[in-house]
């Protein structure tokens, strides 16, 4: 309805494999960054900003990382609060021990150290698939809490196991941790990460990197007949999804909550991230990110219902009431849309695309 | 033009079993450059167990396979492609989630030295890298006159479709050994025809060496140069169309062919 | 961009250049004038590949020199027989150029009908697109070895080939350029030796009941006419076409090649036959002419998707298509009429009648024709309804397309518009059209007779057609001369007149109406495949083929209801109320050109149709309304067989004038098969 | 240098030092492996008839318990409480197999494996909305405290639960070897379609494979809950099961049993004689770090069937 192709033609490759090839996607899409980096921090309060915008980023980024192996190359894995962990300890220890560096690089690094250790889990994968790889996945999962719950070097020995972000600023005197960090800046921060590494991701996907990983998950036999190395597809796609993780790890330390302990990072995270993914759709980036938004939102909305009701329920009640409605919610959603909300999306675009004729 | 004789590939008494089930025994034929060469034999006679081994899919109990005058134990399967060895599949193998082009797209990767930082930046060689690929792939799909469907995901399209996606995968690695197993199996006489042209236009145009299994006596007779005829595992004759067509192990394995099928559950 | 010449208005520059009397002199004049606008483009390979006027200049001179260095001269012909290609476009003029004329065939076209066309025009160099035509052509060649030089574009499957007059176009062009072949100056010299009376191409006609004919035009017929329409429509440079029609056919040279040249905007190629559909939407042209057949297709293509659309969407659609019809939309988005009427227009454009065009790849079109053959006037209105200016022209290969033409305000699918400027009319005796004018064609080729019989010494053209000018003088077209018979009881009735009623109707593709000389009026029916097989799966009817569905009695009821609405119509019309349909007969086949039934542009050739099924025919005026007959079936290697086939006539309600309704002459029930 | 030590050789020549000490640890870890093959069976049975890795098997475990202890505490005796439960069981399974299985009737294996997740966190909800979050002692009269055979201890309670397991384990075998209906169930193991070919109703045989785990989840939530009080980190032990899965293998009963002790004891050892080296909490892992090297070797695990790819 919206729509009007006619008379846009590519005149180059690189035009016709554009991320957005309609026009009027491409506008939509402007449109969007404007709001998010302009119209968003002016309009929104403190709460919505640290508390609402900066989770969903954070947790995109995770989402984007674990949908990089499971939704693109077909691994499963429930380790990804784990590897979040590593992240944001290994941030925490880099920031601390070379309180020179600036914190854009921390964070990099700490991706750069969590993609390693991904590497190192992705090993099994070459000879176990399906959920005996998962399940493998929990080893590392349990394996990296106990490192960073039991060896206390890695909290620099704080009585309590908390770390604590020490107070640090980009462009010099913008503070995104710290005492005096600003949830505008925290916001700006975080969704530039998110946004540049979407970018990337996407550009990944659509590319040979990502069709390597299809070919792998949509039949591995092939994927080798046709000259596809398995083993380094997939410690490839571990290296990835692990390096997305680990910084989405180092920013919720770091930028969401201040202070986190390891326990932060169990395997419920686990499968919290892997619930957006398949919420939001399997192999997509933008479901990556509707994903992470469902869950965000989810149980802020589930929080306040009673409120917004009048009830004045018990805290019991209410945690009891909220995982019930949690679980089946989850699988409703399974059940009327097991290709995620990211499937939603693309037949509403296809239906306004074909208009008025049906899909 | 590729010169006639030079031999492309030889296989030499190669055997092969599953569990207590002999697929193949003592197996012994070659492939010339440039030639067409039909395996052909009833169900269950080992042919494609014949191809798996070629391109290290299975690995033999006993024999040698020399390729290229070089002879290999036995390769994986990506080396194989390395070595510019394609094939397409019985029961087709695309990847269902992929659309035509990018299917094509998988053919080009051996050729593609790109890597995944290039690819996340997706600027200078990245691209041209692409576009250069694209426009190999692009060239298939002109040859195989799918250009309707270039951007349809390969799980929507028609099974002889469908087809002639796996041929243009496999051409896309510009093989200098093509394996086609069955390309023709359930198609109607349309598209049996098209597949033909298509079959000895690659041969004609590229140069491309081809072994393929097919059921349809026509087709065999009419493209291939040579046949080898399989049965219950073993070579019963090798020659020209004309010699295999009066050969009378070959006739009477096929006269045996209707009471064949309970023997071609497994093979 | 060009430096030294002095910037003589290059927009208005475009349409009069009166200096400029032939194609490539035009060609030159562009390659001056608009050096860097697109003159061509075509999808190859996955993306839109364009040529600027310039590049098109060097292009066609290097073709120009390697068809010289092949032997081709002033006077000689050169055929191109192919998908439309730009090598192909620009070897036409490129034999222009060298002061040759080209002879456009349908790529369809059988070994025979290319042998005869060849002879007909003398030919004795082809251009052709691939391995399939070169096979033909190569046929052709035992029967007509006057044919010299065979150049083709695509070399795929043509490695092997090894006859010696059997060229790559691309190889003849490197040879000729490494020097053997003419210098720029020798071209030049030629194209300035050429003049607006020399032959700018051959066309044939189509044929529908005799072989067809060889017209020669000259530039200035083409030239003439191309300016005159472009002057009348206001065409300029910004212009876009979709080449999809067969370079055959006049109505493609005349835009593709005239106007284009007179314009100077871009025409493009689409990607292969099986995309002209999606290459249509990429490019969105602005300007596209049609026969009635792709309007009836786009037609039929809405409302069948319609109907599989949910509810919400039907009654939107259906709400509008209605609102359009009392808004008479056909006075584009009505200026005058209250605001609340434009509301309605703008938000219906923006609801349904916007995305349709958007889905028919007609957003952008500026100027649309329907031309060749009547269109019904049911499909008529509902593409005006749209919001898309079709617009009726009416012209003959013998009057270079353009001989009558509708202004935006008075298109009616009725009559077919007013003569162009420069065009005279006038309807001889038994209603035939004669025109004269700049289009008038110079002669049949080596047909002198025909050429006499068809023109006059004082330029008047027979156009064979029957019809009558208005009152308003607005030209309507009847049926062919021939074509016009009577019944026994004397009633005149022109066949085409009737068969308009039916097109496009519901499930009926072609109909054919018998009656000369008999008694009533009768037709052989070609159901619609489409329109039908969707009726038929929504009314759970098995069927496995084509055949069998046009057997089934369901299927001859239906129709007979189709017949029966239009007969009653017809029952107010006095012209045509003695003349309704009687009986019909489903014919178990479609009309195909490769059987003979249909000319190229797939024009119902009667009188072979009658030939074929003449004991058929006689069944529909027997009284025996059943019966098994022999109808030839074609065969892949063209060798035609005979099937026994059942067919059963079927009887239909005939309507009385006054008030019409269901008080019948005669009325009969389907008699189940 | 000495770290190695520590690792490598340390807790051996500890072994070797102390013989009946590893004895008896290793006996209370083959004990506790029986409830862990208890529990790993649950996930087997449903894996193999219905292709659904069932993670709410855990919190079925805590549900159970906690449903049975709820009873006894609003005062039913205990037989009519545990034929209660029972029954609750069941309408669990038939409410599952209706309201989630059969809306999600082939869909990928993932999607049902994340359905599961949905449940289990409905159970754990549901469970301590009923039955309140806290811990609840479960005493089902069997005699606590350690009990000595050639100076060896060993847990009566321990004891107990690994007869009682080991029963149930070996009805459940002659259930499926010898009955009907368990040949059914492995005809739908092996192949749905044939099985629905031969005019096996798959509904009702989800049903009754989702009973019988819901069974096997209330014996072992009633072990377990006797040993540990009735609590959430019930639903924990599921998490222990899964290394358990790796080893024998998703489809293998037998398989399930090995593993269950294998991991059992494995993770005692490691937990007593690595534990003071590389510090406590080994337990969590151990197992995990276990079967991760073992698939390495054999990634059909013990004995889970080899798969032949063919093309």
């Amino acid at each position: 309805m919206l729509y009007r192709e006619v008379g846009q033609f590519a005149t180059s490759y690189a035009a016709d494999q554009a991320i957005f090839p309609i026009r009027q996607d491409r506008f939509g899409m402007l449109v969007l960054v404007l709001v998010a980096y302009l119209a968003v921090p002016l309009v929104a309060n403190e709460y919505w900003l640290s508390t609402i915008f900066v989770p969903f980023f954070v947790f995109s980024l995770a989402a984007l990382g674990l949908n990089i192996l499971t939704g693109y190359a077909g691994l499963l894995s429930l380790g990804t609060g784990g590897f979040m962990a590593v992240g944001a300890f290994t941030a925490y220890k880099l920031a601390t021990a070379f309180p020179g560096i600036n914190i854009v690089l921390v964070f990099v690094a700490a991706g750069i150290v969590t993609a390693l250790v991904g590497l190192l889990f992705g090993i099994p994968s070459l000879r176990i698939k399906g959920f005996y790889l998962a399940v493998a996945t929990l080893a590392a999962q349990f394996f990296l809490i106990w490192l960073f719950v039991r060896i206390a070097w890695f909290q620099n020995y704080s009585p309590s196991g908390v770390i604590t972000a020490p107070p640090r600023a980009v462009f010099g005197h913008f503070f995104v941790t710290g005492p005096e960090a600003r949830a505008a800046y925290k916001y700006w921060f975080t969704l530039t990460f998110a946004a540049v590494l979407a970018l990337a991701a996407k550009n990944m996907v659509r590319g040979a990197t990502g069709r390597k990983w299809m070919a792998i998950r949509d039949m591995d036999i092939a994927a080798e007949i046709i000259g596809i190395r398995p083993l380094s597809t997939k410690l490839l796609a571990f290296a990835v999804s692990s390096f997305y993780i680990g910084i989405a790890g180092a920013l919720w330390a770091f930028i969401y909550t201040a202070s986190v302990e390891a326990s932060a990072f169990d395997i419920d995270r686990s499968f919290q991230i892997l619930f957006m993914i398949i919420i939001g759709g399997l192999g997509s980036i933008l479901g990556s990110f509707l994903g992470a938004a469902f869950i965000v939102l989810l149980p802020i909305f589930l929080n306040n219902l009673p409120n917004q009701l009048g009830l004045h329920v018990g805290v019991a009640l209410v945690t009891n009431l909220q995982d019930m409605i949690y679980g089946a919610l989850i699988v409703f959603f399974l059940i009327a849309e097991p290709n995620g909300l990211a499937a939603l999306w693309r037949a509403g675009k296809e239906k306004l695309r074909l208009w008025p004729f049906p899909h | 033009m590729l010169s006639g004789d030079g031999v492309l590939l030889k296989v030499e008494g190669v055997a092969l079993a599953f569990g207590g089930v002999t697929a193949l025994s003592d197996v012994s034929f070659d492939i010339r450059r440039g030639e067409i060469r039909a395996i052909i034999g009833p169900n269950g006679a080992g042919k494609s167990s014949m191809l798996n081994v070629i391109n290290g899919f299975y690995r033999p109990h006993s024999g040698r396979i020399t390729y290229k005058g070089r002879t290999v134990g036995h390769m994986r399967p990506h080396q194989a492609a390395k070595a510019g060895i394609a094939r397409t599949f019985q029961n087709i193998a695309l990847f269902k989630g992929m659309t035509t082009l990018d299917n094509i797209m998988t053919g080009r990767l051996l050729k593609m030295r790109g890597n995944f930082l290039l690819d996340a930046l997706h600027v200078g060689p990245a691209q041209r890298e692409e576009a250069a690929h694209r426009a190999v792939a692009e060239r298939i799909i002109e040859f195989l006159e799918i250009q309707a469907v270039r951007k349809v995901p390969v799980g929507r399209l028609p099974y002889g479709l469908q087809k002639r996606v796996e041929l243009g995968r496999a051409l896309a690695a510009e093989p200098d050994l093509l394996l086609l197993d069955e390309p023709m199996a359930g198609m109607n006489f349309e598209e049996k025809e098209d597949m033909s042209r298509f079959i000895l236009d690659v041969n004609e145009e590229f140069g491309t060496t081809i072994a393929l299994i097919e059921h349809d006596m026509g087709v065999v007779m009419d493209l291939s140069s040579r046949i080898v005829v399989l049965d219950y595992g073993r070579k019963i004759a090798d020659g020209t169309p004309e010699e295999v067509r009066h050969d009378q192990a070959v006739i009477d394995a096929y006269l045996g062919v209707a009471h064949d099928d309970e023997r071609g559950a497994w093979g | 961009m060009d430096s030294g010449l002095p910037r003589v208005g290059s927009a208005p520059e475009g349409t009069r250049s009166s200096g400029d009397d032939t194609i490539p002199k035009l060609l030159l004049h562009h390659a001056r004038v608009r050096p860097n606008r697109p003159a061509m483009r075509e999808k190859r390979l996955g993306i839109w590949h364009s040529w600027t006027w310039r590049e098109v200049e060097s292009e066609i001179r290097r073709i120009a020199s390697a068809l010289s260095a092949l032997g081709f001269q002033r006077g000689d012909r050169l055929a191109v027989i192919g998908d439309n290609r730009p090598l192909l476009y620009w070897s036409m003029v490129a034999a222009q150029a060298l002061g040759g004329a080209p002879v456009p065939l349908h790529q369809d076209a059988g070994a025979d009908e290319i042998a005869d066309a060849l002879a007909r025009a003398d030919v004795r160099f082809v251009v052709a697109e691939d391995q399939e035509q070169v096979d033909k052509l190569i046929r052709v060649r035992e029967w007509y070895p006057c044919l010299e030089q065979i150049l083709y574009t695509d070399p795929r499957g043509l490695r092997t080939y090894r006859q010696p007059f059997l060229h790559e176009l691309a190889a003849v062009v490197r040879k000729a350029a490494e020097g053997e072949g003419r210098n720029a100056d020798f071209l030049t010299a030629e194209i300035a030796r050429g003049s607006g009376a020399d032959p700018a191409g051959i066309y044939f006609t189509s044929g529908t009941n005799r072989p067809p004919k060889a017209v020669v035009l000259s530039f200035d017929n083409v030239l003439a006419t191309s300016r005159a329409a472009v002057a009348f429509e206001e065409l300029t440079e910004r212009e876009d076409v979709l080449a999809y029609l067969p370079m055959a056919c006049i109505g493609d040279h005349l835009i593709s090649i005239g106007q284009a040249y007179c314009t100077g905007f871009c025409v493009n190629c689409p990607e292969s036959r099986t995309t002209v559909m999606a290459d249509l939407r990429e490019i969105g042209p602005t300007y596209f002419l049609a026969p009635p057949r792709i309007w009836d297709n786009m037609r039929s293509t809405v409302t069948l998707r319609m109907e599989d659309a949910g509810p919400f969407k039907r009654w939107l659609y259906g709400l509008f298509m209605r609102l359009a019809e009392r808004v008479d939309r056909r006075i584009l988005d009505a200026e005058h009429g209250g605001a609340g009427r434009r509301l309605c227009c703008w938000f219906g454009e923006r609801m349904v009648y916007g995305p349709l065009k958007n889905a028919l790849g007609m957003s952008r079109v500026r100027l649309a024709y329907t031309w060749g053959e009547a269109i019904s006037p049911g499909t008529f209105d509902f593409i005006r309804s749209l919001g898309i200016n079709i617009k009726q022209i009416y012209g003959p290969t013998e009057g270079a397309l353009f001989v009558t033409v509708q202004s935006d305000r008075e298109a009616s699918a009725e009559a077919v518009g007013r003569p162009l400027p420069g065009v005279a009319l006038r309807i001889g005796d038994e209603g035939e059209v004669l025109f004269r004018g700049a289009g008038a064609f110079q002669e049949y080729c080596k047909d002198p007779t025909a050429t006499l019989a068809a023109k006059t010494a004082d330029g008047w053209i027979h156009s064979g057609d029957a019809g009558f000018v208005d009152t308003h003088g607005d030209l309507h077209i009847v049926d062919r001369v021939e074509e016009a018979g009577h019944l026994t009881d004397g009633t005149v009735f022109a066949p085409m007149q009737i068969e308009n009623r039916f097109r496009a109707a519901g499930p009926i593709r072609e109909i054919l109406i018998f009656g000369h000389g008999r008694e009533y009026v009768a037709a052989f029916v070609t159901i619609d495949g489409l329109v039908v097989g969707h009726w038929a799966e929504r009314q759970g009817l098995p069927y496995t083929n084509y055949r069998e569905l046009a057997q089934g009695p369901e299927v001859r009821d239906l129709v007979r209801q189709t017949i029966e609405a239009v007969n009653r119509e017809m029952a107010q019309d006095a012209m045509l109320a003695r003349v309704q349909v009687r009986r019909f007969l489903v014919l178990e086949k479609e009309f195909d050109p490769d059987d003979g039934e249909l000319t190229r542009s797939r024009k119902l050739r009667r009188q072979f149709i009658a030939a074929q099924y003449a004991a058929l025919v006689d069944m529909l005026y027997a009284d025996e309304m059943r019966g098994e007959i022999d109808v030839p079936v074609a065969e892949k290697e063209g060798g035609a067989t005979m099937r026994r086939t059942k067919f059963t006539v079927v009887e239909a309600a005939i309507f009385r004038a006054r008030q019409g309704d269901a008080e019948t002459v005669s009325r009969a029930v389907a008699t189940p098969g | 240098m000495h770290i190695f030590y520590a690792i490598l050789i340390g807790p051996f020549v500890t072994m070797a030092k102390e013989p009946a000490f590893l004895v008896e640890v290793l006996i209370g870890g083959l004990l506790t492996g029986v409830m862990y093959s208890l529990v790993a069976l649950g996930f087997v049975l449903i894996y193999k008839a219905s292709g659904v890795f069932n993670y709410a098997q855990g919190t079925m475990v805590l549900f159970a318990a906690l449903t049975f202890v709820g009873m006894l505490e609003a005062g039913l005796p205990a037989w009519l409480s545990l034929i209660a439960v029972i029954v609750v069981m069941i309408a669990l399974a038939c409410a599952v197999e209706r309201m989630v299985l059969r809306p999600l009737v082939n869909q990928s294996q993932i999607i049902l494996f994340m359905s599961t997740l949905g449940i289990s966190y409905f159970l754990v909800g549901l469970g301590q909305l009923l039955w309140g979050g806290d811990v609840h002692p479960l005493d089902i009269g069997i005699p606590s405290g350690p009990l000595t055979v050639h100076g060896i201890l060993i847990n009566q309670l321990d004891l107990y639960a690994a007869v009682v397991a080991g029963t149930l384990v070996a009805a459940l075998a002659l259930f499926f070897q010898k009955t009907a209906v368990g040949r059914a169930l492995r005809a739908v193991a092996d192949d749905h379609q044939a099985a629905m070919s031969v005019g096996i109703p798959l509904k009702q045989i989800w049903i009754l494979i989702w009973a019988i785990a819901g069974l096997v989840a209330l014996a072992a939530g009633i072990m377990w809950g006797a040993s540990l009080g009735v609590q959430f980190s019930l639903a924990e032990v599921a998490l222990k099961a899964l290394p358990v899965l790796i080893l024998g293998g998703f489809t293998s009963i037998p398989g399930a049993i090995v593993g269950g002790l294998i991991v059992g004891a494995a993770e005692k050892l490691g937990e007593v004689f690595w534990g003071p080296v590389i510090g406590s909490g080994v337990e969590d892992w151990f197992a995990y770090l276990l079967a991760l090297i073992f698939l390495l070797f054999r990634p059909q695990g013990l004995f889970g069937e080899r798969i032949i790819e063919r093309v």
